[in-house]
């Protein structure tokens, strides 16, 4: 059981709760909490395999390909919660 | 003309005016449009002259070799994606500079700064879809995806409050799909420990990281290309953006992610496709071809028939797997080429045609548009030209695709799929002659609120024209897919070769 | 167990706990104050993992930035819905849809958990590359090199995705330009000494973040996100915060034109997209990235601001 | 032969198309333009038809091509079967297109109606000089097309459900024909039209797929050429305009399918191939019963236009009764009748169109006494109605006399008691009409209606019908000259033997 396998468990089991969440979740704020929950295991699995071989460095590209992900994550996150807002945070959103 | 302008050029140039168009006011935003029109048209041009003469181009960016750079190229199939993408492109952004230039669709239009931001996203879009077209890294594509996924839904949101709920359930579908994609793409990274399209395809093997990765990975872009049964996000998304915003997703943006299903599908995941998946996928499609064609009979709004006939088109596109899977050479490929660039003209034309209609009329009514033939001649005859080539009528692009579905069906013995086509081609001529039989009715049919613009109705009929003289534009077709041949695409069985 | 710490079993049980937890609470405020922890806790799995780069980003963006999005979100939306749920459907059948996505999900994730645990336990060829490659990307950081110069294609669009981002959140919420940041004011004594004590350091960090990201873990990303939270820490202690509002769009765009100007201009000089000769790669891969720290900051502060459309003061928690 | 004239199978069909296109820009009130664009287009055409059935009658070829894709090519030849076809399409378009003008004095949406109408022509001599079977299909398909506004053109009720009526018929022939046909051309590769045919040495090795293939094939043509069961629309279409119901459905539609169903028979098959294949037999068969049932459903319909419309689906069946008989003397009748036929119908038609016109009759109950008020109206009915029956010298009686004559030669005796049955079945429903036209007093609103203005059609719409009369008895009494249209079927039938 290296880091990299027992990280990349914890990853899989982060990609589970986070698609539950964002599939099943009435409120929509708490879906994207779950979006963002899924992202976040699909990067700790990244750094995980990252982290396989125990070098001086770990994989670089792996992390760069994380710090573009954070980003994107961040701003979608972003213009979900602007539209949630608008929508009243409500499934069916008929509050206008 | 170096590669690295050739390819560069269709990505920058967008993303570049997109900036100007933001930071400028309106009369800068006026004069980036028409020279980003005219910079594309001469990209795209000299683009398809160089895959002509050279075959595939690519580009190493920073000057670094695949696996480590990432590589930009053009064969064949993504000179015809981007010269797609550039036509429709121009068209719409005329029919936008008019469609915004008067009111907004009589609906919470927000002060007139909200439409002033179409430009700068619509800019974005433009270049993201170029980017995926010509890109040939997997995480690469998950940014343009990415991209063009929330310029999407930047773009509905314009339409104001009665558009959200369909912008909001069009984000969660996109952000899913991207998410399943980048899952893939970690596990991928993770197994063969390249990003890069052509080495992973190389490095293939049928391992469970590799069947996990294909698997989110399909079913993400399937729901992002609103494959039945992961369909029911776009007629809501689609009808309710406003006209050109509704053009742009039904033409292009689908198109991006069936492009990208093609690219995993053929070059990274051959070992993985037995014909028994690429059978399921053609299933798949043909339930979009009857499903789609079946809800776009119901319908009483003009862009929710549209709507839902793209539904029925996407079907066709996932006809090519079950055809051109394994084979050695095939015609499919050529199909699904006519398929997307004629669908895409014919699609956007009829939704500014729709647009153009909405604006005289005031609503979409399907029944309120009686004798729109009479009152309203221009946008109804573009729209009737779009209808006939979606219809399958010659000479049209799709008449062509349909023409080389079908060859390709006998020619592989599976001749199943001729009923499908057929019955395809009768429900669309059913729900599309619907529509026209309500605008020819004479009896009853009052005038529209305001006249139709000409500077609405122009675009359409240029692009409905194209889409209906598609067919004899078929040996340059052919021409640039077998100069510049896609990797693991099957080459063209079509020549007496 | 090789190399396995208590710290670590800790940890990995840590997380999926915390995200069951954020996605559990019926009170969506505490979801997302332990959501603000799930991602402190990732920032120490990074640490554990040898990802210093990304815990900075992780605590600055994924735990900060979000979080800050989602009191936002919160604290606009009408105060009922966000502790009661008003149940329409019957338990019954919530229950069975969150079960039904459970199985789903599980299945899903099983298949992933199968793919973790057959991946060969080798090094990416990649990683060899960038050993080899480093010395001519004119950086010390091997992150930094692959995100400006291997792979600096991918940071050109993503930071694409952050302007559209900005973009969206406008065209969202019917502003004419992200014109100024606005924004509620506290005036309350204890942040305006916060704001004097903490205002003068977070500055010097960013810049720090941004010079050091050459040779050391941090870089533009994080140092903007750094500087992020003191433009917000500013407008909410009520300091001028605002540029003024015709220039705002040019410093939110300003990055990303500069990124788009070296690129093309890397074609003209060195004949090819974001080619940086290794002479000259670090002072273009640093005016690349002071131009992406300043944008940066300001399109984050702005997604945090415009998010909604109420100025009124921040009202209670 | 020499290929010198390559470029007049396309002027022939751009003297209808580009008048056609530029009418439907042209703005209503443009009378004066309109109409010399019309009579110049028709006049140009007949002059260069003239050129081609000159140079075919001294063994000249003409054709034109262009290789969309590899194995799909347009090409447009003239041969002696398509030069005949093509010199009747286009006297007649020049006869109706004076008749039309006349006509819709004062109507509305005259550019829209002559647009379509010369799209029309265009299609039909593009069917006319179709040299494969690809060709023929883009332009018969493009024939529905163009005739389904027409046949809505009054955008009332009644019009849209016949024009509903005739697209379902219409395109679902389509898509059988084309389903046929892509099969054959994955059999046979491309299939040019060849005087005796090409497929005898298939016959032995694709018998069973031959006949599929040949039955889809007359399906689909059938639909057009109105083979009972598939002839449903054709009555229903009689409510479009009178120059429409006499140029299409006597001349342009019908004549296309019956056209294509000669091709197919001796220009593809081949006459003995498909002798071989047994399909002459069935054919024969339901053209036979086509001929019957036409005639004995005319006897009772009280509408006059639809009583003519059944006097068609009847006679066209003559023609396909002709193609399935094997022999020389019989493939003259069946070709010859294809002339005549068209002359006879559209005399009727356009006398039918001066009564509903003048005397707004349109029953035939309501024809008493019709004679003495439109004298010569009524003698051109009578010329053309004598012909149908096959009273000599009208032309009728020489189509029937050589499909009498070849049905002894080919062994199928019983086709002349057929043939007898049906010229009595044609008097049964032509006698009473001119009985009451001639010899009945004037019922008391006709004698008002004579007094209210002068009872005779204006000279231009009665000049056509009287002219096409004259051309029937010609037709009859100078069969033997060498250019009268049994001489000219002659040429073809020894051709195809």
């Amino acid at each position: 059981m290296t880091p990299a396998l027992l990280y990349g468990l914890s990853g899989a089991l982060l990609v589970a709760i986070g698609l539950t969440g964002a599939i099943a979740s009435r409120s929509l704020v708490r879906r994207i909490l779950g979006f963002n929950v899924l992202g976040s295991g699909a990067f700790v699995i990244i750094i995980a395999f990252a982290r396989r071989v125990a070098g001086p460095v770990p994989d670089p590209v792996s992390h760069a390909l994380v710090l573009t992900g954070i980003v994107v994550t961040v701003s979608a996150t972003a213009v979900a919660l602007a539209l949630a807002v608008r929508l009243g945070d409500e499934e069916d959103g008929r509050h206008e | 003309m170096s590669d690295a302008v050739l390819l560069g050029a269709p990505v920058l140039l967008p993303l570049a005016a997109a900036v100007l168009a933001f930071a400028g006011g309106d009369r800068l935003r006026r004069g980036v449009t028409v020279a980003l029109c005219a910079g594309l048209a001469l990209a795209a041009a000299l683009l398809a002259g160089a895959a002509w003469n050279r075959g595939v181009i690519t580009h190493h960016v920073g000057g670094w070799l695949p696996p480590l750079g990432i590589l930009l190229r053009a064969d064949g199939l993504a000179v015809l994606m981007v010269i797609m993408n550039t036509a429709v492109g121009i068209a719409v952004s005329v029919f936008a500079a008019g469609y915004f230039g008067g009111h907004d669709e009589g609906h919470a239009a927000g002060p007139h700064g909200r439409t002033a931001l179409f430009w700068p996203v619509w800019f974005m879009l433009w270049g993201a879809l170029n980017a995926l077209f010509l890109s040939g890294d997997v995480f690469n594509l998950y940014v343009t995806l990415e991209l063009v996924g929330l310029s999407g839904v930047a773009l509905i949101s314009l339409a104001g409050t009665k558009a959200w709920p369909a912008a909001m359930r069009y984000l969660f579908v996109s952000l899913l799909a991207s998410l399943s994609y980048l899952l893939g793409t970690a596990l991928l990274y993770g197994q063969f420990g390249v990003l890069d399209l052509a080495g992973l395809g190389r490095a293939m093997a049928d391992v469970p990281a590799a069947r996990a990765a294909a698997a989110l990975m399909f079913v993400g872009l399937a729901a992002k290309t609103a494959l039945v049964p992961l369909h029911a996000w776009l007629p809501p998304a689609h009808a309710g953006a406003p006209a050109p915003v509704s053009a742009v997703l039904s033409a292009l943006v689908i198109k991006g992610s069936f492009y990208l299903f093609l690219r995993l599908w053929f070059q990274v995941f051959p070992v993985l496709t037995p014909a028994v998946l690429a059978q399921a996928v053609g299933l798949f499609g043909s339930a979009a071809i009857l499903w789609g064609s079946a809800l776009a009979l119901r319908q009483s709004r003009l862009k929710m028939v549209v709507a839902y006939s793209t539904v029925a088109q996407v079907g066709y596109l996932f006809l090519l797997f079950p055809l051109a899977t394994g084979a050695a050479a095939s015609v499919a490929p050529l199909a699904i080429a006519f398929h997307a660039v004629s669908h895409a003209c014919a699609k956007a034309a009829m939704f500014m045609a729709a647009g153009g209609l909405m604006l005289a009329y005031g609503t979409d009514d399907i029944r309120a548009l009686r004798g729109a033939a009479v009152q309203a001649s221009a946008p109804a005859l573009a729209f009737a030209i779009g209808a006939m080539v979606l219809i399958g009528l010659p000479p049209g692009g799709n008449f062509t695709a349909k023409w080389l579905l079908l060859s390709a069906s006998i020619d592989t013995g599976q001749w199943w799929w001729i009923p499908v086509i057929a019955a395809g081609t009768l429900l669309a001529s059913g729900y599309l002659f619907r529509v026209l039989t309500v605008f020819m009715e004479s009896s009853g049919s009052a005038a529209p609120a305001s006249a139709p613009r000409v500077s609405l109705a122009a675009p359409a009929l240029v692009l409905a024209v194209a889409a209906l003289l598609l067919a004899l534009a078929a040996p340059a077709v052919t021409g640039v897919l077998e100069r510049a041949p896609a990797v693991g695409l099957p080459a063209l069985a079509g020549g007496p070769s | 167990m090789n190399g396995v710490a208590i710290i670590d079993v800790l940890l990995a049980a840590a997380v999926p706990v915390l995200a069951a937890a954020a996605l559990l609470y019926r009170d969506l405020f505490r979801a997302a104050v332990v959501f603000i922890v799930l991602g402190l806790t990732i920032a120490l799995v990074w640490v554990r993992l040898d990802a210093p780069d990304i815990a900075l980003a992780e605590a600055a963006v994924g735990a900060g930035i979000t979080g800050a999005l989602f009191m936002r979100a919160l604290g606009a939306l009408p105060g009922p819905t966000r502790s009661a749920h008003p149940v329409r459907s019957s338990r019954f059948q919530r229950l069975a849809v969150r079960g039904a996505a459970g199985v789903f999900a599980g299945i899903v994730a099983a298949l992933v958990a199968w793919a973790v645990v057959t991946v060969p336990s080798s090094d990416p060829v990649l990683t060899s590359l960038v050993r080899d490659a480093a010395p001519d990307s004119g950086v010390g950081n091997p992150v930094t090199a692959v995100l400006l110069n291997f792979r600096g294609y991918d940071t050109l669009l993503e930071v694409g995705v952050l302007l559209l981002a900005a973009l969206g959140v406008s065209t969202i919420g019917a502003h004419r330009h992200a014109a100024s940041l606005g924004g509620t004011r506290v005036r309350g004594p204890v942040i305006l000494a916060f704001a004097h004590l903490v205002l003068p350091g977070l500055i010097v960090l960013a810049a720090y973040l941004l010079w050091t990201g050459a040779d050391l873990p941090g870089g533009a990303f994080q140092g903007a996100a750094v500087l992020a939270g003191a433009w917000l820490i500013c407008a909410f202690a009520g300091f001028p915060a605002d540029v003024a509002p015709g220039r705002m769009p040019a410093v939110l765009a300003g990055g990303f034109c500069i990124f788009l100007l070296v690129a093309a201009g890397m074609v003209l000089l060195n004949g090819g997209l974001l080619r940086f000769m290794p002479a000259t790669a670090k002072w273009w891969m640093l005016l690349i990235e002071s131009g992406l720290l300043v944008s940066c900051a300001a399109i984050l502060a702005t997604l945090v601001f415009r998010l909604t459309d109420d100025d009124r003061p921040e009202a209670g928690r | 032969m020499t290929d010198t004239h390559a470029w007049l199978p396309p002027a022939i069909l751009l003297t209808s198309l580009v008048p056609g296109v530029v009418i439907f820009f042209l703005g209503e009130q443009r009378h004066v333009l309109r109409t010399s664009l019309n009579l110049a287009g028709a006049m140009a055409k007949v002059i260069l038809v003239a050129m081609m059935v000159w140079g075919v009658f001294h063994d000249r070829s003409y054709a034109w091509s262009v290789t969309l894709l590899p194995g799909l090519t347009l090409t447009f030849r003239a041969d002696a079967m398509a030069a005949m076809f093509a010199s009747l399409s286009t006297v007649l378009w020049l006869v109706t297109t004076i008749y039309a003008v006349g006509y819709l004095e004062g109507s509305p949406h005259r550019s829209r109606f002559f647009g379509f109408f010369s799209l029309c022509v265009t299609s039909t001599m593009g069917v006319a000089l179709a040299g494969n079977l690809f060709t023929f299909f883009v332009c018969y398909e493009l024939l529905t097309a163009s005739t389904y506004p027409l046949v809505v053109h009054r955008g009332t009720e009644k019009a849209l459900k016949g024009g509903r009526t005739y697209l379902a018929y219409a395109m679902s022939g389509g898509v059988a024909l084309m389903v046929g046909m892509i099969w054959l051309q994955a059999i046979a590769g491309p299939v040019d039209f060849r005087e005796g045919g090409s497929l005898a040495q298939l016959a032995v090795t694709h018998r069973s797929s031959l006949i599929a293939i040949f039955t889809l094939l007359i399906i689909g043509l059938g639909v057009k050429a109105a083979l009972v069961p598939l002839h449903g629309w054709l009555p229903q279409a009689m409510v479009a305009p009178a120059p429409v119901s006499a140029l299409l459905h006597a001349v342009a539609v019908v004549k296309a399918g019956a056209f294509g169903i000669v091709r197919v028979v001796y220009d593809v098959y081949g006459v003995h191939t498909a002798d071989a294949l047994g399909v002459k037999q069935a054919l024969l068969a339901v053209a036979a019963f086509t001929v019957v049932y036409g005639s004995a459903r005319a006897v009772f319909q009280d509408d006059l236009k639809k009583r003519l419309a059944f006097s068609t689906v009847s006679q066209v069946s003559y023609i396909v009764m002709g193609v399935a008989m094997v022999g020389a003397t019989s493939t003259i009748g069946g070709i010859v009748h294809l002339v005549h036929q068209g002359i006879m119908k559209i005399t009727l038609f356009l006398c039918a169109g001066n009564l509903a016109e003048s005397l707004h009759v349109h029953a035939v109950s309501e024809m008493d006494g019709a004679g003495r008020l439109m004298p010569l109206t009524m003698g051109a009915f009578s010329v053309a109605a004598l012909g149908m029956i096959g009273v000599p010298p009208a032309a009728g009686f020489i189509s029937k006399w050589y499909l009498g004559l070849g049905a002894l030669e080919s062994g199928d005796a019983w086709v002349i008691g057929v043939l007898a049955a049906s010229s009595l079945l044609n008097a049964v429903y032509f006698l009473p009409i001119l009985y009451a036209a001639w010899f009945r007093e004037p019922s008391a609103e006709l004698a008002a209606a004579r007094a209210a203005h002068a009872a005779e059609a204006p000279w231009a719409l009665l000049g056509p019908p009287l002219a096409t009369a004259a051309m029937t008895l010609l037709a009859g009494l100078f069969a033997g000259s060498p250019f009268s249209p049994l001489s000219w079927a002659a040429l073809i039938a020894a051709r195809e033997y």
